[in-house]
């Protein structure tokens, strides 16, 4: 009786929230806390996760990718069509559409937003650096104005992903108007047709951003967005339990648990498509013999790095990619940890126990490998658990992607975020012979194994999905025979929210557009 | 003082400044690491790469580089920042005085309390005052501020939340821009609450970089007034029948003003470096945590031009110490 | 001449505290000033006449020295137990002192004038334009030449003797009743020194002051000043008018005083310093504080010697006081 | 003053007596480390990270479960060591220079000082995070970055020094007599520099302390796993919120070093070099 009068008393005093819940008004301003402060806004310039990240609330493709998944949808064109040849791409465009300074969208402005990348007589083309070429326009050849509404894209070669090249954030539409008047410094003014128009930037600070409220499409349920810089992870945490900030990105794992603990915010997670991992140089002669590097898998206790660093937001690797992609081998039996094992591999391959193992530890931390330092420390101290000496390296990020390509490590960490979702950009392009060249290898293993190269190129050459799939089946037992790498964990992403923001989405590669984000009141 | 002496030492300041920023061109470019590489980041291929660093110029020859960068520095450019492609004077002019806020805010709280707390233990000397203020100044110049920083947050911010832990203004609180100096804005467009946040913003972090000035000040007043209170003309004072306050303040206070503000010049300079370190703990947009970045991220224009503005300052201030100097002790002004 | 006492100093003993004890620097000083008198206080550095001055000034240095007995009457009132506040308006307005270093009891920021000012705006409540033409006519009666354009002097851009008028009119510009001159001339040239004293006769005469002059020179006594009072260790030895003093000398130390003198126009005998040295305030010896360094000492001068009348007006503080013959 | 009256005075100086306590006292600990430490310093334990202060921990853990006390204990001896060598950099070529510059004068003089004005146009700090940057971030190279900062500040001082003792007859004396310039320099010029230069390097291990520490909590000083305490306050930054004896530890480890050379440096400063009082 009594549970029931406190039942009864706390549905009365909630019930007017329920209402409101129910119906949630339109408008306020989302604060958005995150580790750093964009660079460009004009991302056919971008390289950084916070520019894109800020730029894709302004700035639209022709295409997109649709909301959840890596399908391809309209956006700014309305529909395509593909010549027989494969060579000739032809986008009608939507109609009515203005950029934020007013500008009407047409074929002309899709003209100029590309041609200014490929061109190098286009007036607009020395405003910038275009960067990421074969991601984006690269293979195009020409650009055709048909009539105001219809734009055509011409590759030299028959090119199938270009399409999702231009969905992807580096081929936006900018005004003609505003990137003649801006010149170099579009970047920092980005006039777009996107449900958010740019308002104001204060350095380091925040980034503004209002409803445009002549939006073509629905219009964005917030009326302003603030994207507030907040480097250190355990401000932004603060940030968000006091509620200062609507959404923090990037928390370290020990704040996520915190966050989850409290029922005013709301964690959802995502499995993400990356890897990171240990690679092990074999070209270094001590490093050569896998049973080396098979000592070195068991060494390593995957499930309690996870477990401690990850603090379980991530799911131990035996694979070069994540059990989300088509064709993950999961009849492959891990390395157990068991550091007597590993010590007696060592042994058998006739390692040389003073050598003192140089191990590269990446001084940023990446989605795939949130706290690098930290995992060197445990690897080195679990290398020495298995009687194998080793000293942590660091130095800046440019040098240590430099150096690594070369090849001058003997263990590094790095990792790989799988944009198509596709096995040949793992196993290819990480561990083939054909791209463990130096200077500049991708395979920083400098693994060159022919017979794990050619079931590569074969499944390349393979349209039929099946066959594919044995074929990288088989490339993966090869893998895990010869532990190039050590697999750590593919992380799982995160967006950590309050939770009077509703319909907040999060796709794998944390890029979405916040238009139908809504906030209480 | 002549003006001729300020001109040399002007023209002196413009010769330091180029050899600053020779060094600094060539020492940045000692440093390891491609920006090239560091912008497109472990997704990059080798020709990508090549072609941005045709493009940012970086193929050239050094002096040819060097060249390039004076004489554009001769026109007032500073060139643009590698990572942003802006200007590096305007992304410099607004975190400058957002340091300049901080560091001023600093100065203030430190001169105030490091004089008073100096001149109280002079004149009262082997107090227990005297003995407490010095052995907190002692403890002040020893202090690490990165860790006082962090302290102040987790006591003030977490554990007792009364303040904020960083930032300059709560989120959403808009001031328009007219100083740049953003309680002055404030006060300028008769904002009392956004008077009183940015006030709230600023305590925590100008305390932490106010600590070692203050410290150092106290005890530098400390030893100057008690010379001073034994000279001749502050018992002569006493002797014309002078309130102790004006004896202490207008004539013992006044003379141990010189070594005083020669050491608030030198800690106007530790004041910039410390920025370096309290921006850094408490997300203060300013310089300090901008050449750090740029530095991090071989934005090569941008910490020239900071270390340039940095050096610049440095040098401003060492005049300004010298001329008031002049104000201060009219011995000098014949002198000179 | 003299029309009763303006300062009347009662059996004053004056401490300092110091890191090896307590010391007595001025041991049950008694002594009195006429108003409109000269009276010179003699004795080697050392002896304890600044610390007199510093005591009737209530300048001691703190918080080491203290005046731990005795009364200092002045008009009336005890200056030893008068607060600090009513003390203020007595010092640089009803007395006022000068100081034995001009070159350094200026203060080098601030103008001669401002001083002088500021001296007169606290005591006399005078507008800043009254009280500028009041300095100036301070400095002109001090004989400074273009008093107006020196005001906006500072203190280094005199000469030595221009900065000890220029003390001498600040602390004569309340006009006081009493004016302590604490070695006024011995950092001048001799030149100097006679212009100095010469102006200090003559102002005295004007203002109709009485004054206290601190030295260790006999010749400016002689010179200066209408009574005489011998300090050794803190006490008082010796006390006559200038005449009897130095014609008949009582007490050995000022005998002895004498004799290390030099005398222009004397007997070109040699000089005869006082054999050994002076004793440590810390260590005196008990009674006569004299009696080591004494050619007439015997074992009674282990008691504290009397303060012995010696002739009229001639006191010494001596069991064996020369034989002066009236 | 003969030895043992310096001595003795230092002993009965309140200041130089706690600040010598202070430095012994850590010194001890740095040496005995190991005999002390409850823990490895170095051997994580993840499954016990950021734990708080307990009988078994009485500094808790950190992030990688390993005893902050045994770390805290551990990094004692690093951070003497950069006092030291830091100090040891910056004073040997800061004297050198400062005695040609002021014995010779002229454009030796000139030149010398010039380039130490250049130096000194830059914050400390910030030259430091510049040379360790441009040599790599490591243990070694944050003791040379640090010892460079402040060369220029010996240098002047040693000059000044120089240049009061070259009035002074008796260097003027032994010059006319002949002797040569490196004698006159080594045997009479240099042991009258000493005392203000004793005194500068005592504060100055302090100072390089805490510039160290600086550089470590930036990320540009020691490397993992070594328990250099900027970088272990850098660490602890991370988790104020949920474990802040992390941070609090090292730092009150820093904090008590300088504050013993500089009581140290303030009380040797009071006996042997009183003129230097003021500065």
């Amino acid at each position: 009786m009594r549970k029931f009068i406190i039942l009864l008393a706390v549905t009365v005093c909630l019930a007017p929230l329920a209402v409101l819940a129910a119906g949630p008004s339109q408008g306020g301003t989302l604060i958005w806390g995150r580790g750093g402060d964009s660079v460009s806004l004009d991302l056919a310039q971008a390289t950084d996760g916070e520019s894109i990240k800020a730029g894709v609330q302004m700035l639209e493709n022709l295409v997109i990718f649709e909301k959840d998944s890596m399908n391809v949808v309209p956006q700014l064109a309305e529909s395509w069509t593909v010549s027989d040849d494969g060579l000739t791409w032809t986008f009608k465009l939507r109609k009515g559409v203005r950029f934020h300074d007013g500008e009407p969208f047409n074929a002309k402005a899709v003209y100029d937003s590309f041609a200014r990348v490929i061109d190098p007589n286009h007036p607009f083309h020395s405003y910038g650096k275009w960067v990421y070429l074969s991601l984006s326009l690269g293979p195009v050849k020409q650009i055709k104005v048909v009539d105001d509404y219809t734009v055509a894209l011409v590759t030299e070669k028959p090119y199938a992903p270009l399409l999702n090249n231009l969905a992807l954030w580096l081929c936006p539409i900018l005004s003609p108007k505003a990137m003649a008047e801006y010149k170099d410094q579009i970047g920092q003014h980005p006039v777009g047709t996107g449900p958010f128009k740019f308002s104001k930037w204060v350095k380091d600070d925040r980034i503004i951003m209002e409803c445009n409220p002549d939006y073509w499409g629905d219009k964005a349920k917030v009326d302003q967005i603030i994207l507030k810089s907040i480097p250190e992870s355990s401000a932004r945490l603060m940030a968000l339990q006091s509620g200062a900030v609507d959404i923090a990105d990037d928390l370290d794992p020990d704040s996520i648990r915190l966050v989850e603990a409290n029922d005013q915010l709301t964690v959802i997670k995502q499995p993400s498509v990356n890897v990171g991992y240990l690679a092990i140089n074999t070209d270094k002669p001590w490093l050569k013999d896998a049973r080396v590097r098979q000592a070195i898998a068991h060494a390593i206790d995957k499930e309690t790095l996870i477990a401690s660093i990850f603090q379980g937001m991530a799911i131990p690797a035996k694979n070069p990619f994540p059990p989300s992609i088509w064709s993950y081998n999961d009849g492959i039996k891990p390395y157990a940890y068991d550091p007597a094992k590993a010590k007696k591999l060592f042994e058998d391959a006739g390692f040389d126990f003073s050598r003192e193992l140089e191990l590269w530890a990446m001084p940023v931390s990446r989605a795939y490998m949130p706290e690098p330092v930290k995992t060197a420390e445990l690897i080195q101290a679990y290398l020495a658990a298995a009687g194998v000496k080793s000293k942590i390296v660091r130095m800046d990020w440019g040098t240590y992607l430099k150096k690594t390509s070369n090849g001058e490590h003997d263990l590094c960490m790095l990792g790989w975020l799988g944009g198509n979702a596709d096995p040949d950009n793992f196993l290819y392009g990480l561990l083939s012979a054909d791209t463990a060249k130096t200077p500049g290898a991708a395979n920083v293993a400098l693994w060159k194994n022919a017979e794990f190269t050619d079931l590569c190129l074969q499944a390349q050459r393979t349209f039929d999905k099946t066959e594919r799939t044995k074929l990288y089946l088989k490339a993966q037992e090869i893998f895990h025979q010869e532990q190039p790498w050590v697999p750590l964990a593919h992380s799982t992403i995160v967006r950590c929210y309050n939770k009077r923001l509703h319909d907040v989405p999060l796709r794998p590669n944390g890029l979405n557009s916040f238009q139908m984000v809504s906030k209480d009141k | 003082m002549p003006l001729g002496y300020i001109a040399k030492r002007l023209l002196q300041l413009v010769a330091i400044l180029f050899g600053v920023s020779v060094v600094v061109f060539l020492m940045l470019r000692m440093i390891p690491g491609d920006p090239a590489q560091l912008l497109l980041g472990e997704f990059a291929n080798p020709e990508e790469l090549a072609r941005l660093r045709t493009q940012l110029g970086l193929d050239r020859s050094l002096p040819l580089q060097y060249g390039i960068y004076l004489q554009n520095l001769l026109q007032g450019d500073l060139g643009n920042s590698i990572r942003t492609n802006t200007p590096v004077a305007a992304e410099i002019w607004g975190r400058l005085l957002a340091t300049l806020e901080l560091s001023l805010a600093a100065m203030f709280i430190s001169t105030l309390v490091g004089v008073g707390a100096g001149v109280v233990s002079a004149v009262r000397p082997h107090s227990a005052w005297d003995y407490g203020a010095m052995f907190f100044a002692l403890v002040g110049v020893s202090m690490p501020i990165f860790w006082l920083g962090l302290m102040l947050i987790y006591l003030f911010a977490v554990k007792y939340p009364v303040l904020p832990m960083m930032g300059r203004l709560p989120m959403g609180l808009e001031v328009p821009a007219v100083t740049g100096l953003v309680m002055v804005d404030a006060l300028l467009a008769g904002q009392p609450v956004a008077l009183w946040e940015a006030g709230r913003h600023l305590l925590l972090p100008a305390l932490t970089l106010a600590t070692i000035p203050m410290a150092v000040v106290a005890r530098i007043t400390r030893s100057a007034m008690l010379e001073v209170l034994n000279k001749d003309y502050v018992r002569t004072a006493r002797a014309k029948g002078l309130s102790e306050a004006a004896v202490i303040l207008r004539h013992a206070l006044r003379n141990a003003f010189l070594p005083v503000v020669t050491v608030l010049g030198l800690n106007l300079g530790l004041l910039l470096g410390g920025a370096v370190l309290t921006e850094t703990i408490f997300s203060w947009p300013g310089l300090g945590r901008y050449v750090v970045d740029s530095l991090m991220g071989r934005d090569y224009a941008a910490v020239q031009g900071c270390i340039l503005v940095f050096a610049a300052m440095m040098a401003v201030i060492n005049l300004a110490v010298d001329l008031i100097y002049v104000l201060l002790d009219p011995r000098i002004r014949v002198n000179e | 001449m003299s029309t009763g006492p303006v300062l009347d100093i009662r059996e004053l003993t004056t401490r300092f505290d110091t890191r090896r004890g307590p010391v007595t620097a001025v041991d049950r000083f008694s002594l009195n000033l006429g108003s409109g008198e000269t009276l010179g206080l003699v004795g080697e550095s050392g002896c304890g006449k600044s610390v007199t001055a510093l005591s009737v000034m209530r300048l001691l240095p703190r918080p080491a020295g203290r005046i731990a007995g005795g009364r200092i009457l002045f008009k009336g009132k005890d200056l030893a137990s008068l607060p600090e506040s009513r003390m203020r308006r007595i010092r640089g307005n009803e007395i006022s002192m000068i100081f034995q270093e001009p070159m350094t009891s200026l203060n080098p920021v601030y103008t001669v004038g401002f001083q002088i000012v500021e001296a007169l705006r606290r005591h006399r409540r005078m507008h800043r334009r009254a009280a500028r033409e009041e300095a100036a006519r301070m400095l002109s009666l001090v004989g400074i030449p273009e008093p107006g354009a020196r005001l906006n002097d500072y203190p280094h851009q005199l000469s030595g003797g221009m900065r000890q008028r220029v003390m001498i009119a600040m602390a004569l510009s309340c006009r006081p009743a009493v004016m302590i001159a604490d070695e006024p001339t011995t950092a001048l040239d001799v030149t100097i020194q006679a212009q100095i004293l010469d102006l200090m006769n003559r102002l005295k005469a004007e203002i109709g002051m009485a004054v206290m002059l601190i030295t260790h020179d006999l010749g400016v006594v002689a010179e200066t000043c209408q009574r005489v009072a011998v300090m050794y260790t803190g006490r008082i030895v010796e006390a006559a008018d200038v005449r009897t003093l130095f014609r008949r000398p009582a007490h050995p130390y000022t005998v002895g005083l004498f004799q290390s003198l030099p005398q222009i126009g004397g007997r070109q005998g040699r000089l005869k310093p006082i054999p050994g040295a002076v004793p440590s305030l810390l260590r005196l010896p008990p009674g006569c504080a004299f009696q080591e360094r004494c050619f007439r000492s015997d074992g009674q001068c282990r008691q504290d010697p009397p303060w012995t009348a010696v002739g009229p007006e001639h006191w010494a503080r001596c069991w064996h006081p020369m034989e002066v013959s009236t | 003053m003969s030895r043992w009256e310096g001595l003795q005075d230092l002993m009965r100086n309140w200041s130089a007596a706690a600040g010598m306590a202070i430095i012994a006292a850590i010194l001890v600990v740095a040496l005995a480390g190991p005999l002390l430490t409850p823990h490895d310093p170095l051997v994580p334990a993840p499954l016990d990270r950021l734990q708080g202060p307990s009988s078994a921990h009485p500094f808790g853990t950190d992030s990688l479960g390993r005893d902050i006390l045994s770390r805290v204990i551990g990094g004692a001896r690093i951070s003497i060591l950069i006092g030291v060598i830091s100090v040891t950099i910056s004073l040997l070529p800061g004297t050198l220079l400062g005695l040609l510059a002021g014995y010779f004068g002229r454009w030796i003089d000139s030149l010398i000082m010039r380039c130490m004005d250049m130096l000194l146009a830059f914050p400390a700090i910030l030259l430091a995070i510049f040379i360790t940057a441009v040599l790599e971030p490591n243990l070694t190279n944050t003791m040379i970055a640090v010892g460079i900062v402040y060369i220029p500040h010996y240098a002047r001082i040693v000059r000044a020094s120089v240049l009061s003792l070259k009035q002074q007859l008796f260097v003027q004396a032994v010059g006319h007599l002949g002797g040569s310039h490196t004698r006159i320099l080594w045997r009479h010029v240099l042991p009258n520099c000493i005392p203000p230069i004793i005194v500068y390097a005592t504060l100055g291990m302090g100072t390089a302390v805490l510039q160290a520490a600086a550089l470590g909590f930036l990320g540009l000083g020691a490397q993992p796993p070594s328990p250099e305490w900027g970088a272990m306050l850098s660490e602890g930054r991370q988790y104020i919120q949920i474990a802040p004896h992390v941070a609090a530890f090292p730092g009150a480890a820093i904090l008590l070093l300088v504050l013993g050379f500089n009581l140290f440096g303030d009380g040797l400063r009071d006996v042997l070099d009183p003129s230097l009082r003021s500065q």
